[in-house]
């Protein structure tokens, strides 16, 4: 049973849902996701449940948190549910990030909701003392506020790009990593829109650069039986990787991204 | 009059065909296939023991890697898929995927695709005498590429000639999955029954599509899709409804079942056992909860044997 | 670029057809026959003359009271209607509902429906020369009753010698609607365009059935209903888009349209004009709701045509 | 603009709804109808209005109230619904009951929610100094505890019968009349199932009893314009008449009932 404790307007039509849980079948790892039925018990209305990543995640209060962008009829309908609702909800689904990353040099590399799952991440790697670098754009300011106000509680360097406003720079998450980078990462973590994915790896993987990234591909059912989200791949026996189950995170050049 | 309890029920129903050949379910439900991978992820969410008889998702001879993403929309009640037979093939099928069913001890249908008379023969053949097997699905609603794109399950001749073949191939239990997709479905059915099937299964999806207006392209990578969940229950019933009056082999309905009173309706209607497909990739465990709710409605109606009802709205 | 503003979109469409009739409408809305009365009823919540043309409700050679109650049940996103062409007929109409649309300013089709190709004929001579008329919507979708019960609508051949003989005597605009419980709707389409017609109306209702679990009866009186409403959109949208490719007339789209978005849809598939049906029912109104959202996706897309859409998406 | 002020359990599976109106196109009548999408603005789930019989209507206030069953999904959907709540409602819909019965003796006959209609109509009726006798029946005592409370408020007869329990009488809102049938009255009101109603109507025109009845039957718009709800008549010319439009009420032997 989840219930609904927070769920507010952070940024221009993006809210912050929390949720207390009474169980959760494994703890959520970065990276995860929850696959949440907006609607209500009565109603099939919409029908599919719509997936989400871990923002945050606070086992000692059974607390899980989202950052979600109202883009349609479900996450419209979402963002009127009030303190208090129950929701169906399933997970944590899917692969995590990994996470070896002991004293290393990490680059974050977040577009839009994409920074979402980064978060939680961020807050993970911190504990490994890892050297963290916070490379988050959007299409305008208002979209990062809320973001730069949390990376900022951690023990991490932020720049900050938006399509709209100069700030570290003026353009994409991508254009701003690629100005600030100068030594190589060890590892490297990307989210966002598909296209931005598809040129972080181009150029991670010309200059050498080990990663992940983590995929938004629509879903049916979230739990690997429906192959809504194979996902193509560049190994060698070209088998299909479902992003609910195999993914959403994948290496660097594991799947073929839609550049 | 007894008062029933849930212990008094008898959920059991007998897919007996002409051929007499049988096939003996806990109750009548199904999944449908395509719609619950191959068992072991549902099963990490309850033991699908409890269900009737489990569909595999649909192979073909060789693998597939299906369509282009996306290949999932969502409709009015309803989802349009075009997966596009994603699977690894016959041969990887038996020899990866069903030795990991063993350990089930429900009812495992194989549901098998082709482009062409042989390749049903093919897999037919590659099938038969598999004993982790129950029966085969043969699923019709796949183009005859042949036959210049149109569905095999369209024409009754084609529906005969493969179900014949497949029949002298395979000994087992043969389901004839029909396509809603036609004027009348009553004829191919007929025809699937006369060329040897034990059972006939309906509806597979309707064609239809969704038109990202955004981009003005169809949403679908696929351009179409197939429609599926609770939209096309009404139609899915009235095929079972007519087939029911002219078939005497049994029926497995399914279209849009999402709760025990959708599987009594579709039951009333002439179908011996349901398929659920659609609201599994929603609620992994929908089976327990509809098994519940069948057994409640008989509970309320005192009725004592569910099989009792099949047919009864006529 | 220019920037639009509501006053600068233009809603204008043309029904164009190969016999070089026209059918001029303000905007792409088409009330659907059986669901919006015959306009005065309407006309109490809003000004009709507004959308881009009345359908009124079927008519068929006599006087008919239609089929016993309960004639309609709600499904998921849908519902089931067995009016059974309750009417007056289509000499009283003539007298008494005709002249009572001569207030109105949009063009108005008279729907059509009859059980023999005599009834077609009966009613083009009876409603040719008719002047408060646009043109006439041919129903095709009622069961030949020579012919067996099977519909109209299911056979090419049918479809034709029907749509040629009303073309015969009816000089005004006709346009043939469809029944879309068919294995290939572009085959009737096609026939209608050979034949004659002006455009192609599609779709009419979906074959279904409910039943009531509790009495273990069909709900409908009538045993089976047509489905309407959002469950449908989806199949009527691939069928537009199918005959898009393979006609030369306009078509009419319609099937579950709710929202100026569910137009765009059918125009983007093909469909020059749209028609509301199952929406009128809930919302009377509904019709100007759609013609706002349908200027304000012009104005998001900046496009001034809206005419220039249709068709897009192939 | 409808609000919900009032949603309330008043019996088992028995609620009131008082709505708040901005404003409405007419003054209801008793006999009349709402016909409310309890479906919340996003969902299409249920797709059909509900109707239902005004129970109550107060100008002053603003306010219409209706008394409702629990009986399916929409019914139910209702029932959650919280005050505050805005609701698409249409009406005052149909035809209402006659009102020329000053100081004339009036029966009033009830079955189950079919006693919801006559309360706004006796309040009518006492306005009318009419002699009012009202008869109620349902299955059990505890359906009737509500209405009997209301309909003491008013100067009235009170008889009320019940199917698990002796009250006037033991048995059915039917019963109950005719035993207590004394003189014939000038007129009678009835509404419930359609079976008593038919059996109401038998009686009723084998005495030569005059009077009308409100009938529920399935409707599709509420408004006219798609003849779900035709009824068969009894005229000479046997046209039909549509429940929504020119009903719910009919005079005593005007449709034909399915008894
Ligand atoms: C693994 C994963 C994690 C995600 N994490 C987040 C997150 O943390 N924050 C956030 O704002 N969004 C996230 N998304 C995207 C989010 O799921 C969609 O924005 C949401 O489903 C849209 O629903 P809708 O009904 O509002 O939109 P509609 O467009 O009405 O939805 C229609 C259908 O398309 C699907 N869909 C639409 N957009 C997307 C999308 N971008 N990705 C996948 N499916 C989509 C919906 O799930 C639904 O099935 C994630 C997606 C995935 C796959
Ligand atoms: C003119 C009129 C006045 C009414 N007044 C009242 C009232 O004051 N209080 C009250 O409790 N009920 C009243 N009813 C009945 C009420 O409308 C139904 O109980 C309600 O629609 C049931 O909806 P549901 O979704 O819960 O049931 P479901 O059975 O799930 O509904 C399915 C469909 O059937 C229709 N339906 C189901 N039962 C009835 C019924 N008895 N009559 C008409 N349609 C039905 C629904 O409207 C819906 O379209 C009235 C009906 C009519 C026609
Ligand atoms: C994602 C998905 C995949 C499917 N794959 C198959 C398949 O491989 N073979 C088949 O015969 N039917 C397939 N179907 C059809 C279903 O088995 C079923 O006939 C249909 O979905 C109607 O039932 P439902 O409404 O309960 O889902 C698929 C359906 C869906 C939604
Ligand atoms: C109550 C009702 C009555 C209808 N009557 C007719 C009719 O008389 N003639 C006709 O051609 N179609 C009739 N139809 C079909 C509609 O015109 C339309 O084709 C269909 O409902 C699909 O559109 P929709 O989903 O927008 O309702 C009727 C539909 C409904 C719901
Ligand atoms: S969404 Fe169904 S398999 Fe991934
Ligand atoms: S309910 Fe539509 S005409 Fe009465």
């Amino acid at each position: 049973m989840f219930k609904i404790i927070t769920n507010e307007e952070v940024g221009p039509d993006i809210f912050k849902l929390a949720l207390k849980y009474d169980q959760l079948p494994q703890k959520p790892e970065p990276g995860q996701f929850f696959n949440i039925k907006v609607s209500q018990e009565l109603s099939d209305d919409p029908l599919l449940r719509r997936p989400f990543s871990i923002f945050d995640f606070k086992s000692e209060e059974k607390r899980v948190e989202f950052i979600y962008k109202v883009v349609g009829k479900g996450t419209k309908i979402l963002s009127k549910l009030k303190n208090g609702t129950e929701l169906d909800v399933l997970g944590p689904l899917g692969s995590p990030f990994s996470l070896n990353n002991m004293n290393k040099e990490i680059n974050l590399i977040g577009g839009g909701m994409g920074i979402a799952p980064l978060f939680y991440l961020a807050k993970k790697l911190e504990k490994q003392n890892a050297d963290l670098k916070v490379y988050l754009g959007a299409a305008d300011k208002s979209e990062l506020n809320f973001f730069e106000n949390k990376f900022s509680q951690l023990k991490a360097d932020i720049y900050l790009a938006s399509m709209s406003e100069e700030l570290t720079i003026k353009g994409t998450a991508l254009d701003l990593w690629l100005k600030k980078l100068k030594n190589k990462p060890d590892f490297i973590y990307s989210c966002g829109p598909e296209k931005m994915l598809a040129a972080v790896e181009k150029e991670a993987l010309k200059n050498n650069i080990i990663g992940e990234i983590s995929i938004e591909k629509r879903m049916g059912c979230g739990i690997g039986v429906c192959l809504s989200c194979s996902c193509e791949t560049k190994t060698e026996d070209k088998k299909n990787k479902r992003a609910c189950v195999e993914g959403p995170v994948f290496e660097l050049g594991e799947v073929v991204l839609d550049g | 009059m007894v008062n029933l309890e849930r212990r008094d029920l008898d959920l059991k129903v007998s897919m007996k065909s002409k051929n007499n050949k049988s096939l003996k379910l806990k109750n009548p439900l199904v999944t449908a296939s395509g719609t619950c991978g191959n068992g072991k992820e549902l099963a990490e969410f309850f033991d699908i023991n409890q269900l009737g008889a489990f569909t595999t998702k649909g192979i073909t001879v060789k693998s597939q890697s299906g369509n282009k993403t996306p290949r999932i929309a969502e409709t009015s009640a309803g989802i349009l898929n075009s997966i596009g037979l994603e699977n690894p093939g016959v041969d990887s099928f038996i020899t990866d995927i069903l030795p990991e069913t063993k350990d089930y001890t429900l009812p495992i249908l194989a549901n098998i695709s082709g482009y062409s008379k042989q390749d049903f023969i093919t897999l037919a053949e590659k099938l038969e005498g598999k004993e982790e097997l129950a029966g085969i699905e043969v699923n019709l609603s796949c183009p005859n590429i042949k036959g210049g794109g149109m569905v095999f399950g369209t024409d009754s001749e084609k529906v005969f000639e493969i179900t014949k073949k497949v029949r002298e191939i395979y000994s087992g239990y043969i389901i004839v999955k029909l396509t809603p997709n036609i004027t009348n479905i009553t004829e191919t059915a007929l025809a699937a029954e006369e060329a040897g099937a034990d059972a006939a299964a309906m509806i597979n999806t309707l064609s239809a599509m969704k038109i990202d207006i955004d981009r003005q392209k169809p949403l679908l990578a696929n351009t179409f899709g197939g429609l599926s969940g609770p939209a096309v229950k009404p139609v899915a019933v009235k095929m079972v409804y007519d087939c029911y009056k002219k078939l005497n082999i049994p029926i497995l309905g399914l279209g849009g079942v999402r709760s025990g009173a959708d599987v009594i309706e579709f039951m009333l209607a002439g179908a011996t056992s349901v398929g659920i497909g659609t609201i599994n990739m929603i609620e992994p465990a929908a089976g327990l909860r509809i098994i519940k709710e069948i057994e409640n409605y008989m509970l309320k109606h005192q009725i004592q044997k569910l099989s009792s009802i099949i047919g009864a709205a006529h």
